[in-house]
């Protein structure tokens, strides 16, 4: 069954040098989506992908366009390229892959995202990281609205996003653990002619952080203090953090072959005041 | 600290002499503002320090040996204080700045206060030593001394009496104390003698009373306490006195003491009467403990005005680098607006912080003050503050009004003078007396109250407004 | 029957969708399968319940005329509105508009259209009579306004027959169906406009109905919308304080007489209507320069009923412009792109990348910013008034934005 | 209402709320007898002593305790060593092992706040501002915040 | 002394083995229910006197005090009630008129109960307010149609000329203010309360007739000043120290009746506050006696303006009365900026029970018809609609916003906040909470502090809940929702009263 699913779409996929080469063009994303699983499935040796080793089996998807969901639920530690845009969702429920786009993301990419990890050479749209539980998420240039929204770490799970570029209102709503990094370096959408609203020229929209009741956010640069969520504090960095910042922005810097200059003292953290910050909220 | 009675010579910045309220207040009052220079108190006592009014209740056996002291044991340590006890001024040489003692010890200061306190009013009482066979009393009469009789040796009593003859005793420190108990007890005494209706014989009174002893005082002037009580109060007491088997005996005096075998066997009063008894208890008062200012110096005239070492409000004394402190201090009486010697526990501490507080160089003023005590006996308490038997003053500006309710045993009068009160005597019920010496002490015109005063929920609340805001707000508030 | 009545009648469509539009600022004019491929990259997001485009510059012939397209139950209720047309109008030309035979389009109703004008406006409206037209100018708008009267008149009036296409030059092209197979079943290869947006459909509570598809059209306005107005009631009333009569029970349609009320008929400048229908918190008026504090608070507080509230993304066309715009909080997704002269916007970005692969530029507007794409026509921009919006813009860019690090 | 946290805490009095409701009072004898237990204390107990003194005339009333005066003349009349202010929380107590119930302090006490005990051994009952609680009973239980607790 | 019919209205349960006999409910009680006798150390109740306040009952320290509504006090007969009972015999005794306090208790259909809100599922999202902004911000006051924002032509392009004329307008920071309660009616403590309450939050008190007491002037920017007929306190300072003037013309409890505080309130402070010598009664006509129509109406309206330079709001207050929407219609054409409007549930402090149980309609209909009626009349956006008459919980608030109303008033549910116990004894002036009283020995017992924190933490209850219920309709601004009644539903109404209300039944979908 598996096997002549597979090759009704032999027209498309190719193996390559270290996996397969599949032209996702006007392929519904049911049919995508399945011929990753079926590929995945079929490696028997189970020759994962893994970052330290170099080895790497990949599955390379070009001509990406909207298509939904890719990477969703798969658990085996793979490697997926995508050259094109993706769809909505993409890689929710994800536990283990490491997805690379060369495109920009839509919407909601690493929804409920269990662990692995997302390269975005490019923009990402509203949502990213919505209830992202672990793995990481690396963004080149900008994020949409609520960013890192109810990102938590649990256990062993700890979530990072880092951000290249510019963060959109809500960044960290409801956020309960993990790391947010905002760089505001890499953008592409700053002085927008055709803004009227008034920004600040910021690396974060409005309500940074609303909600947040765990967690970190790193911003580098000052904030208009307007900006922040009534819920978080914000303060100068310590020793420690430094030393997380620069693990993950050095990860940053590798995939996207960027460098700048960075001043560590310019960044700030934003942390919320109590992990009950609505504990007077209700009368018994 | 035993180990340094063996230094002969001994210095320290700051010297006390006296252990006792004032003397300790003053070792705080130092360490306020210096925290550190040596601080060397001396006392002629063999104790680390203990509260002489509680004489009385470790007499009666209210409390123990063990909280019989008004400091904690640390508190020379906590202060870092070097006690000399058994230390028995001799003389000053305030030149040098000496102080010398009996047993040739030396102690140099650079800064010196004296707080030794009160010593036991001996009267003129002659003793009458007899023999086996004679009895007291017999055909005695006023010229018994003079002329003598079967050759009875008698003669004016003198300290050292009072410390050699069985049951003759003074009541005014520690060792007193330890010794009447020893005596009562070995000898199971039932009946006693004291000297004095004054404070220290109430209290002895007291004390005996309830170790089983039937008590007779002789008071020489109308009434117990005389610098305190009227009639009134006074008849209050004796009635419980009488009720329990005592005697107090008034406008009397003692003139003879009978002496068998170094013992104390009778009192012989001035109208003759004989009151056998076991013991006598001499309570005529005290006064300022100023024996060892030698009396021909020029700093002995400098020092002392009438009884007492005079001071100024920073309770310095006349010479340099000398400073005083409680019951041998003669000093402002606000009320009378006059200088005199208030031997009383609270004027002791204030006088001796104060003093401490100006030799560690910072200026703390003692604005006088006035009599008070505070007394129960048989259960009934009483206080006396201020001036309770107006004598001196202009009556055209006095008004004295009193409640006495004889089934209650209360008694209450105050004494107000161009509408201030100036003394405020208590019997019976002492609830809120504070409130009065608080009158007394901020001058507060009481015109428009004084019907309020004797009243039973006579309280804070029916002060005058500005007053009774001072004392709501007062000290806890800044509103 | 296809309009079926109880759709009419008070029972309010709300919908999920997806959103496209495409303009030449040049004005170039060009066929309707760029839109078609567009919209299609979104099917997900409809549910074949409605689908429809929009189309500006289409009739270049007739551009002095309102073309009106209109869908008819039965050809009774065609022969009786064109009885009262020939009334009301002058009609230069009518038509059956053109389709192709689709399977997956069920139950079309007649679709006809109308290139029209009205007789003297003066004699015809009673209501009009009272207006003080002086000059040329002032009968445009007084004739603006008899239209505007007359289609929502007619139909509100109506339950067989409806005007879903009231402009000049311009054309609504909408049904019951996936939006592509909408956009073949018109034939919109035949077509060339300079500015096309469409819709796809995704109603909840009903099944659709063709009157109920978007975009919706009114005069020369076009509003496709994606998101449920939670201020519907609100924002109904207060179009009905000012006259108009809202038949089709759908957000679309208040938000397109919010646009006419606010714009054509209170003069209020298009870079102002965010202001409006996206107010900013108070607490950012409050961090508005103080010379223009005032006025934006006035704003917000005369028109606190044209808030529109709850999720939503628009697109409203114009024969002058492209106006995009997102709910505050934004709620919905849009993206925006611009290459050369074209200039988009879209629900999703695939789409757009689907008809322009590597556009110039590509950003999400914030919510409440609008996108405002200007037709360059002859170099020549719409007569737009300074506004305080001007102001603030200069505000702010002198004074706060300022060039970010370069990448090494 | 904030807790005490080691800091120097006083009672403030504020006449113009003070309903003479008396709850204070009531609390304070129950604070401070054995059982802790209103009901126990009330009904088992004897001589129950308030601490607190709720004064009255016509529709004006406060309620006064001690007030841990800075410079306390009752700690300066003390014979016993019973009456201590601590210099840390500023609190005066009276020490009931070591008072001898001489009433110096009663006497002493200028607003009147110090009673007697004569229940079983005669002592000095004062404030002590409930030591452990957070907050003392009065200001705890006053039902219209006539007494509160505050920072000097 | 002849016989009296009537017996006690409550039962005062006394537990003797919790009672302590500490005397708090003797000391406590105003109208001397409880008595210590001191022979038995015990405590001995008088059913009779007592009022049902709970004063007692609240501060047994031990909880040994209840006080129970006494059954069966007269045989049972579904005509002729106990009420009617009890009024006939104190009627008989006195020949008086009944008089009550507070709003009517009868049974009448509370509509805020018959009204569902909407909210959110899927085909939109609920938004969360504690995250995300959320605005009940209240703007009252008149409106233009229309903003003419700047000129069309001019040279000068930097500097837009600004048009439209707002008109002055109250800025509340909630949709609820507390309504009109005269110093007088109320105690200085409650009025201390309300005052500081509003003005922390940001919301607006209303002096009722009572005049502006000394010690409220620093609240004057939360404070709208009332003139009412007796023009109590009334002068150029007083207009000017409110951030808003209101004409009273009536009051929901007693439509068409005037007010009288009786001679023994009229104490120093409450005479100098109204202007009226001490012991007088204060009398406040029922009408105006220069509106006689509505144009005297709206004569007052303009002089109240003329006074005050055009720049505070003018609204009028009406009862609910039948005819209360053409009421309402001529209000805005007399030049109002607001109209507040007094359901017949509203309270008082004192009003004829007869009046207060019979006259006015409930505020839900007035409020809904007025709504209609001015939007036909094309007014509806020109003026503020505040509504009143027992506004009990927030949701009443939502509802009432839903129905359009711009804001509501709450008075009852402050006077709750401060320690009512919605005795209905308000006219004895012995309120053992120190509320309806002027005895300094009752308002001491309200603490001005502890009321204004009461009130102001019942408005951040009520704008939490607010906020919460926005949400979960989609709404992020309470302006969407104002008249907004697709999110309404009625449930056990008829077809008329739906139609009255303009909602949909429950069950029926958009």
């Amino acid at each position: 069954m598996a096997d002549s699913f597979l090759k009704s779409f032999k027209n498309i996929i190719k193996k390559s040098k270290n996996g397969f080469i599949i032209n996702a063009e006007n392929i519904a994303y049911k049919d995508l989506n399945r011929i990753i699983r079926e590929l995945v499935k079929n490696d028997k040796d189970h020759t994962y992908f893994s970052e330290d080793s170099g080895r790497s089996e990949i599955i390379e998807i070009q001509k990406v366009l909207g298509q939904r969901y890719i990477g969703d639920g798969i658990q085996e530690n793979i490697k997926i390229v995508l050259k094109g845009t993706p769809g909505n969702d993409l890689a929710a429920f994800m536990d283990g892959p490491q997805i690379e786009i060369f495109g920009n993301a839509q919407d909601a990419s690493g929804n409920t995202m269990n662990s692995g990890k997302i390269i975005i050479h490019g923009n990402a749209g509203d949502i990213t990281g919505y209830s992202m539980r672990g793995g990481e998420i690396y963004v080149r240039n900008d994020v949409g609205y609520r960013s890192g929204i109810h990102m938590k770490s649990y256990r062993e799970k700890f979530p990072v996003i880092v951000i290249g570029g510019r963060a959109g209102d809500f960044l960290g709503e409801y956020m309960a653990g993990g790391i947010v990094i905002v760089l505001g370096l890499n953008t592409n959408d700053f002085c927008r002619s055709n803004s009227f609203i008034f920004k600040k020229n910021e690396a974060v929209g409005n309500f940074v952080g609303t909600g947040m009741h765990g967690g970190v956010i790193y911003i580098y640069g000052d904030i208009f203090e307007n900006k922040l969520g009534k819920e978080i504090i914000k303060s100068e960095l310590e020793g420690s953090d430094k030393a997380v910042l620069e693990k993950y922005i050095s990860n940053y810097f590798n995939y996207f072959s960027l460098h700048y200059n960075l001043d560590y003292n310019k960044f700030i953290k934003l942390e919320p005041y109590s992990k009950r910050p609505y504990g007077n909220l209700y009368a018994y | 600290m035993s180990n340094i009675l063996e230094d002969n010579h001994l210095k320290a910045k700051y010297v006390i002499i006296g252990n006792s309220a004032a003397g300790l207040s003053c070792a705080e009052g130092i360490r306020s503002g210096d925290k550190k220079a040596k601080i060397m108190i001396l006392t002629n006592e063999k104790f680390d320090n203990y509260s002489k009014p509680l004489i009385s209740y470790f007499l009666a056996g209210k409390i123990d040996l063990k909280n019989i002291f008004f400091k904690d044991h640390d508190f020379y340590k906590k202060h870092s204080l070097t006690l000399l006890k058994d230390f028995n001024v001799k003389k000053i040489n305030f030149r040098n700045k000496e102080i010398l003692s009996w047993d040739d010890k030396k102690v140099i200061y650079e800064k010196l206060c004296i707080a030794a306190g009160g010593v036991p009013i001996i009267p003129q009482v002659e003793l009458a030593f007899l023999s086996e066979k004679e009895e007291p009393g017999n055909n005695s009469n006023d010229s018994h001394i003079k002329h003598g009789r079967s050759g009875i040796k008698s003669r004016i009593i003198s300290e050292i009496d009072i410390k050699n003859i069985d049951g003759i005793f003074t009541f005014t420190t520690m060792d007193d104390s330890l010794k009447i108990k020893k005596y009562v007890t070995a000898n199971k005494i039932k009946e006693s003698v004291i000297l004095g209706g004054g404070l220290i014989g109430l209290k002895s009174a007291e004390s005996l009373l309830s170790l089983g002893i039937r008590i007779n005082i002789i008071e020489m002037s109308g009434r117990l306490l005389p610098s305190s009580f009227d009639k009134t109060a006074s008849e209050i007491y004796e009635k419980a006195f009488r009720d329990k088997k005592s005697s107090v005996s008034v406008n009397k005096t003692i003139k003879r003491v009978y002496i068998k075998n170094n013992k104390v066997v009778a009192v012989e009063t001035g109208d003759g009467k004989v009151i056998y008894t076991d013991m006598l208890v001499i309570a005529a008062g005290v006064k300022p403990n100023i024996d060892f200012i030698d009396e021909e110096t020029e700093e002995r005239k400098n020092l002392v005005f009438l009884r007492g070492i005079k001071t100024d409000k920073y309770m310095r004394t006349e010479v340099r680098d000398v400073f005083a402190a409680g019951d041998i201090v003669e000093n402002k009486n606000v009320l009378k607006n006059s200088i005199e010697n208030i031997a009383i526990w609270p004027l002791a501490v204030r006088q001796g912080m104060a003093a401490g507080q100006n030799m560690a160089g910072f200026f703390k003023e003692y604005s006088g003050g006035f009599p008070m005590n505070s007394v129960e006996i048989f259960d009934i308490p009483g206080v006396a503050i201020g001036i309770t038997n107006p004598d001196n003053f202009d009556k055209k500006h006095l008004e004295i009004i009193t409640d006495y309710n004889r089934d209650l045993n209360v008694y209450k009068k105050i004494v107000i003078f161009e509408n201030k009160i100036i003394g405020v005597l208590l019997i019976g019920n002492i609830e809120r007396a504070g409130i009065f010496s608080g009158l007394i002490t901020n001058k507060v015109n009481v015109g428009k109250i004084k019907d309020l005063l004797l009243k039973d929920d006579f309280g804070v609340i029916q002060l005058p407004a500005e007053y009774k805001k001072h004392l709501v707000t007062g000290d806890a508030v800044a509103l | 029957m296809n309009l079926n009545l109880k759709y009419k009648s008070g029972y309010r469509v709300p919908s999920g969708c997806a959103v496209f539009g495409v303009i030449n600022e040049s004005g170039r004019v060009f066929n309707g399968e760029m839109v078609i491929n567009a919209i299609s990259m979104m099917h997900d997001r409809s549910n074949g319940l409605g689908g429809g485009f929009a189309a500006y510059g289409i009739y270049p012939e007739f551009k002095d005329y309102y073309a009106l397209h209109l869908f008819f139950d039965d050809s009774l209720a065609r022969k009786e509105t064109e009885v009262f047309f020939q009334k009301v109008f002058k009609i230069k030309y009518a038509e059956d508009i053109e389709t192709g035979k689709n399977n997956n389009i069920k139950n079309p109703p007649i679709i006809a259209r109308y290139f029209v004008v009205p007789k003297n406006i003066i004699t015809v409206s009673e209501e009009l009579k009272e207006l003080d037209i002086n000059n040329e100018s002032d009968y445009k708008s007084a004739e603006e306004e008899f239209m505007a009267r007359f289609v929502t008149d007619f139909n509100y009036g109506s339950n067989n027959a409806f005007i879903i296409s009231s402009g000049k030059n311009m054309g609504v092209f909408k049904g019951v169906g996936y939006p592509e197979d909408i956009g073949h079943f018109y034939k919109l290869d035949n077509y060339k406009g300079y500015l096309w947006t469409s819709h796809g459909r995704f109603p909840t509570n009903s099944t659709g109905w063709w009157g109920g598809a978007h975009p919706f059209g009114f005069l020369n306005w076009s509003v496709v919308h994606n998101g449920e107005i939670s201020s519907y009631g609100t924002n109904k009333r207060f179009v009905n304080d000012y006259g108009y009569k809202c038949s089709f029970s759908t957000d679309t349609e208040v938000l397109t007489y919010l646009f006419d009320l606010l714009v054509r008929k209170h003069n209020i400048s298009i870079y102002l209507i965010n202001y409006i229908l996206a107010s900013p918190l108070w607490s950012d008026i409050e961090l508005f320069p103080e010379e223009i504090r005032d006025i934006f608070k006035t704003l917000r507080i005369i028109y606190s009923r044209a808030l529109v509230n709850g999720p939503f993304s628009i697109i409203v066309g114009n024969q002058d412009y492209m106006y995009a715009l997102n709910d505050r909080i934004k709620l919905r997704p849009l993206v925006a792109a611009k290459n050369k002269d074209y200039s988009f916007v879209s629900s999703e970005e695939s789409s757009i990348r689907k008809v322009c692969p590597s556009p110039d530029r590509v950003w999400f507007p914030d919510g409440g910013e609008p996108v405002l794409f200007l037709l360059n026509k002859k170099g020549k921009k719409p007569e737009i008034e300074h506004s305080p919006v001007e102001y603030l813009n200069e505000y702010f860019s002198s004074n706060m934005c300022k060039d970010k690090q370069k990448v090494v | 209402m904030q807790g005490r946290l080691g800091k120097v805490k006083k009672i403030f009095i504020r006449e113009e709320f003070c309903i003479a409701c008396r709850l204070c009072e009531i609390y304070c004898q129950v604070e401070h007898s054995k059982s802790k237990k209103i009901l126990k204390a009330f009904k088992e107990e004897k001589d129950l002593i308030s601490r607190v003194l709720v004064e009255e005339v016509g529709f004006n009333s406060f309620a006064i305790q001690c007030r841990h005066c800075s410079e306390a003349l009752c700690v300066e009349a003390c014979i016993s060593g019973a009456m201590i202010k601590n210099k840390n929380t500023g609190i005066v107590i009276c020490d009931e092992n070591k008072c001898v119930g001489c009433w110096m302090c009663i006497m002493a006490c200028p607003y009147g706040v110090i009673k007697r005990n004569i229940s079983e051994k005669k002592v000095a009952s004062k404030c002590d501002l409930c030591g452990d609680e957070e907050y003392p009973v009065c200001v705890k239980n006053c039902p219209n915040e006539a007494l509160q607790l505050r920072d000097i | 002394m002849a016989l009296k019919l009537n017996q006690s209205e409550f039962e005062i349960h006394r537990d003797e083995q919790k009672c302590i006999s500490c005397q708090v409910c003797v000391r406590q009680c105003s109208n001397d229910v409880h008595e210590y006798d001191e022979d038995n150390e015990s405590i001995i109740s008088d059913n009779i006197k007592c009022v049902g306040c709970q004063r007692c009952e609240t501060l047994c320290p031990t909880g040994a005090i209840r006080i129970k509504q006494r059954e069966s006090e007269f045989k049972y007969n579904y005509n002729w009630s106990p009420g009617h009972l009890k009024n006939i015999y104190k009627q008989a005794e006195t020949g008086g008129v009944i008089l009550t306090g507070m709003g009517s208790d009868k049974p009448y259909t509370i509509y805020w109960d018959h009204i569902l809100f909407n909210a959110s599922q899927v085909t939109n999202p609920s938004i969360d307010p504690l995250r995300e902004p959320m605005e009940i911000k209240t703007f009252i006051g008149r409106k233009p149609d229309k903003i003419d924002l700047y000129k069309s032509s001019g040279k000068n392009m930097k500097n837009p000329v600004f048009l439209t004329n707002l008109g002055p307008q109250l800025e509340a920071e909630i949709p609820v203010l507390f309504s009109a309660m005269s110093y007088g009616s109320i105690s200085l403590n409650a009025v201390k309360s309300i005052s500081r309450a509003a003005y922390e939050f940001g919301t607006f008190y209303n002096t009722g007739e009572g005049g502006l007491h000394k010690d409220l002037k620093k609240y004057s920017e939360s404070t709208i000043v009332q003139v009412a007929s007796g023009r109590f306190g009334v002068d150029k300072d007083y207009l000017n120290s409110g951030a808003a003037i209101e004409i009273k013309i009536g009051q929901g409890a007693k439509p068409g009746i005037g007010g009288h505080l009786p001679g023994e309130k009229v104490n120093y402070e409450v005479s100098t506050t109204r202007m009226i010598p001490e012991g007088a009664d204060a009398i406040s006509p029922a009408p105006h006696h220069d509106i006689y129509s509505i144009e005297d109406l709206a004569q007052l309206i303009s002089a109240l303006k003329e006074a005050t330079e055009y720049k505070k709001p003018v609204g009028v207050k009406v009862s609910a009365v039948h005819n209360i929407a053409p009421i309402a219609s001529g209000i805005v054409r007399a030049g109002a900026d607001f109209i507040s409007i007094d359901g017949f549930r509203g309270g008082t402090g004192a009003a004829p029970q007869v009046i207060r149980d019979n006259v006015g309609i409930p505020i839900e209909l007035a409020l809904a018809s007025v709504d209609i009626r001015l939007r036909e009349e094309g007014i509806r956006h020109n003026i503020s609609l505040l509504v009143a008459g027992s506004i009990r919980s927030s949701s009443d608030v939502i509802k009432a916003i839903a129905l359009g109303a711009d804001a509501v008033y709450i008075g009852t549910a402050a006077l709750l906040a401060l320690g009512c116990h919605l005795c209905q004894k308000c006219y004895t002036s012995k309120c053992n909470w120190g509320i309806a009283t002027q005895d300094p020995y009752l308002t001491k017992r309200l603490n001005p502090e502890i009321g204004a924190r009461r009130l102001y933490n019942l408005l951040t209850a009520w704008a939490h809940e607010i906020k919460e219920m926005l949400g979960g309709a989609g709404i992020n601004a309470i302006e969407s929702l104002r008249g907004n009644r697709e999110h309404l539903r009625g449930i056990g109404l008829s077809e008329k009263e739906l139609s009255i209300l303009g909602i949909k039944h429950a069950g029926e979908a958009w």
